[in-house]
């Protein structure tokens, strides 16, 4: 299955695109790095959302114009960035109270794997060559309200990325919300995967093709929830 | 779009219900967010659990409060104060309970609260009769004892200046419990002397970043408890 | 023995001068309320302190002149006061992360009594109808390198407050470093209530009658220390 | 009278000993105190254990006290970046050892052995490798691991402008770990762009309060690390 990245399905753009949509007016926003950055590109017209970075600061802006940046401005992927009109800095301490005291709304990670139940890997491959290097992402697992995976819905490899129980190293247990992928969007439910949506010219067995674990189709809504 | 303003003190303090457990910002005077207690006394919510360093003086604010009968219980590390006589008789006839937190244990389990710190140690208060029923433990040939995290349903503080998105700034010893006390309360409730747009506070020096506020509501000249009670003023 | 205070010995003034004496410059310093408040007029020359007040302010300077406090400038016996040029305001959490974090150097504190091991009972009688109140005095003995007590050496009845166990409820335990009483200054020992000093016309056997604990008389000075 | 002005780095680090623990400040090359740093590798102090979020990039600041053989433990939460390859070789080589530890975690850890709390509990890594070996337990039906604070003999961080007194404020994101380290460090040492005589820094914005800090020099012009990168510098 190697090669299948992009030739159906979402964008990497049109992931994120579809993750900001289900963004509600007025969050609190932590975005990982990587793909999850290019979430704030696509805010829907007449929302306004705040986006925090935990290297301490609230309000966080684009990238500056060039030779308009500080080195001492940047985000937790340690690029500059800017601080938008009601932005506010703050130490680690206070910076790791927000996360953890669940403060924020939302957070956006990439992701190794994601099992049926929500946990997360998305730190470490294991090796045992491998400089191990976590940062914030299980402080934000462990304390933001609701987590989205944003991430292709394989590897490079075609394995498959949502499985039944995670092989790498955990970030942490039952975690996760949902996951926006370049074929679907998922989310995760005390009886598994739930499929949400499916992008264009996707089908279900297709999806579920993809899937190391079970994947329920669609809820059909009911009149009486 | 985010505007985080209220029309009146009435509008802010309206969500709160009967059993709330509320957190009061200020030391003695300082800090003390008079108006919206005041509201509080109108709206009329009962059974209230407040957590704040004193319990007012004279018959305005705090002490209205709890004269009009609506605090069940008290935690709080100085109940006591020259002017105050409301409390006092609330503890002797029983009608208000007290829990006596030692002033550094009493922040450090706020911002705990705030902070998602369930439990943590502390040498205060070790081998005084505060410590009866605590559990405790030795670090390095010392004894702690175990304090839990406070968390509050509302948060009711004063600040000097806001903006709409709830970035605050106070005025001197008046930042006492508050901006820990926004980290703690579910529903963070705000009376500012002044009210500006986002962009006029500078990001360096603000002390309660927007994300621990949900209300804010405009008190221009806010009353000084001191004066209300040298006044001989009553509320309601 | 009642109405010996300040017929013999120091004034509360002279006492509070004499505590000054032992405080070395640059020190940060907590007072409490009542005669330690004292202390803070009494900074030898050439000498400079830095005064915390618990509820949220070091560099704390004298009361205002007439009409110029602000109410929300104010110690921690809520009293308005100053601040100084090198003040800062702080919240709670992070007033009493200096005090319980061993940062002051200092804390000057009155007293019901004081063990000769150096417990302190300064915030309750205890009684049944007393409205309990403790403050920040837990947290300052829990925490201060230096305690020092400065106190009338017995109550207004004449009963000794330096005593060998306290009865009323304590403050900490094993906290007091020094008392400074109208009579003498006298250090806590492992050995135990140990002389420093006598006021001018007071003897040691006078000091003994008047302290419910044995008191051992100025060490001599060594020439092997 | 106070006067904390050392005048210049070798003066401010001279107290470093062998086998210190030395927290260091910044979040990548934001707060990074690389004067103070090259000071301490000319100093000659060893086997130290260093806290700080990361380990450098290139062959400046951090990674050159690294490379320079001093370190013999890393405490941090993310020691691999773009242009790290120092301490990726010493860790493989079994010559300095690592302890990783998560962001928040660290940060938190570094405040309580700032504000005299010896233990807390933290939901973060429960059920992750990085909980192996730690206790745990249960608050309120979940489950939270105890993390111990920490300390340091010497601190090294980088303010924007400082008075002599050692009051601080940073610059932007900068400020980072800073204010954290400077309390917990047992002597905390201070490069500062701007320096200025009590009473200029607004008593309402300081960061830093005077009592945490030990040492002050004046940097007027630090470097960048990323700009020293770029540049191919290597220290020595």
């Amino acid at each position: 299955m190697t090669g299948t990245e992009n030739s159906i399905g979402w964008s990497r753009e049109e992931m994120a695109g579809r993750v900001a949509q289900d963004i509600p007016d007025g969050s609190y926003v932590n975005l990982g790095i990587g793909i999850p950055e290019l979430v704030a590109r696509f805010v829907p017209e007449g929302r306004e959302l705040i986006y925090h970075t935990e290297n301490g600061l609230l309000g966080m802006g684009p990238s500056p114009e060039p030779g308009e940046g500080d080195p001492e401005l940047i985000n937790a992927g340690k690029r500059q960035v800017t601080a938008k009109p009601g932005a506010s800095y703050f130490h680690q301490s206070d910076s790791f109270a927000m996360i953890r005291g669940g403060h924020l709304d939302l957070c956006v990670l990439g992701a190794l794997q994601v099992s049926q139940n929500g946990d997360l890997a998305n730190w470490s491959l294991g090796g045992p060559d491998d400089i191990p290097a976590v940062g914030g992402a299980m402080d934000l697992v462990a304390g933001v309200k609701s987590i989205f995976v944003i991430t292709q819905h394989c590897t490079k490899d075609g394995a498959p990325k949502l499985v039944e129980s995670c092989t790498y190293p955990l970030t942490g247990l039952r975690v996760v919300d949902r996951v926006y992928t370049d074929l679907a969007v998922i989310a995760v439910t005390p009886e598994g995967f739930q499929l949400v949506e499916l992008a264009p010219g996707v089908d279900f067995d297709t999806v579920q093709e993809r899937t190391g674990a079970r994947l329920l189709p669609i809820a059909e809504p009911t009149s009486n929830v | 779009m985010i505007d985080k303003t209220r029309a009146n003190v009435t509008e802010a303090v309206r969500e709160v219900f009967d059993g709330a457990t509320v957190m009061i910002g200020g030391f003695g005077e300082a800090g003390s967010p008079i108006e919206l207690i005041h509201a509080l006394i109108d709206q009329g919510a009962r059974d209230l659990t407040v957590i704040s360093n004193n319990c007012g003086s004279g018959e305005v604010g705090l002490a209205a409060l709890l004269k009009a009968g609506r605090v069940s219980k008290m935690i709080c590390s100085f109940p006591r104060t020259a002017n105050s006589t409301v409390f006092p008789d609330l503890y002797r006839s029983g009608r208000t309970k007290l829990e006596l937190v030692p002033q550094g244990t009493l922040a450090e389990r706020i911002r705990a609260g705030g902070a998602g710190i369930p439990a943590f140690y502390t040498p205060t208060a070790v081998g005084t009769p505060l410590a009866d029923g605590k559990e405790s433990r030795r670090f390095h040939d010392r004894d702690y004892l175990l304090e839990y995290g406070l968390t509050a349903d509302f948060t009711l503080i004063k600040a000097k200046r806001a903006d709409t998105h709830g970035n605050l700034v106070y005025n001197k010893t008046a930042r006492n419990f508050s901006p820990i006390m926004a980290m703690a309360g579910q529903v963070t409730i705000v009376q500012t002397a002044e009210l500006v747009s986002p962009g006029e506070l500078d990001p360096e020096t603000i002390i309660t970043p927007e994300i621990f506020v949900d209300h804010v509501t405009h008190v221009p000249n806010p009353a000084h408890e001191s004066e209300l009670v040298a006044a001989g003023a009553t509320y309601p």
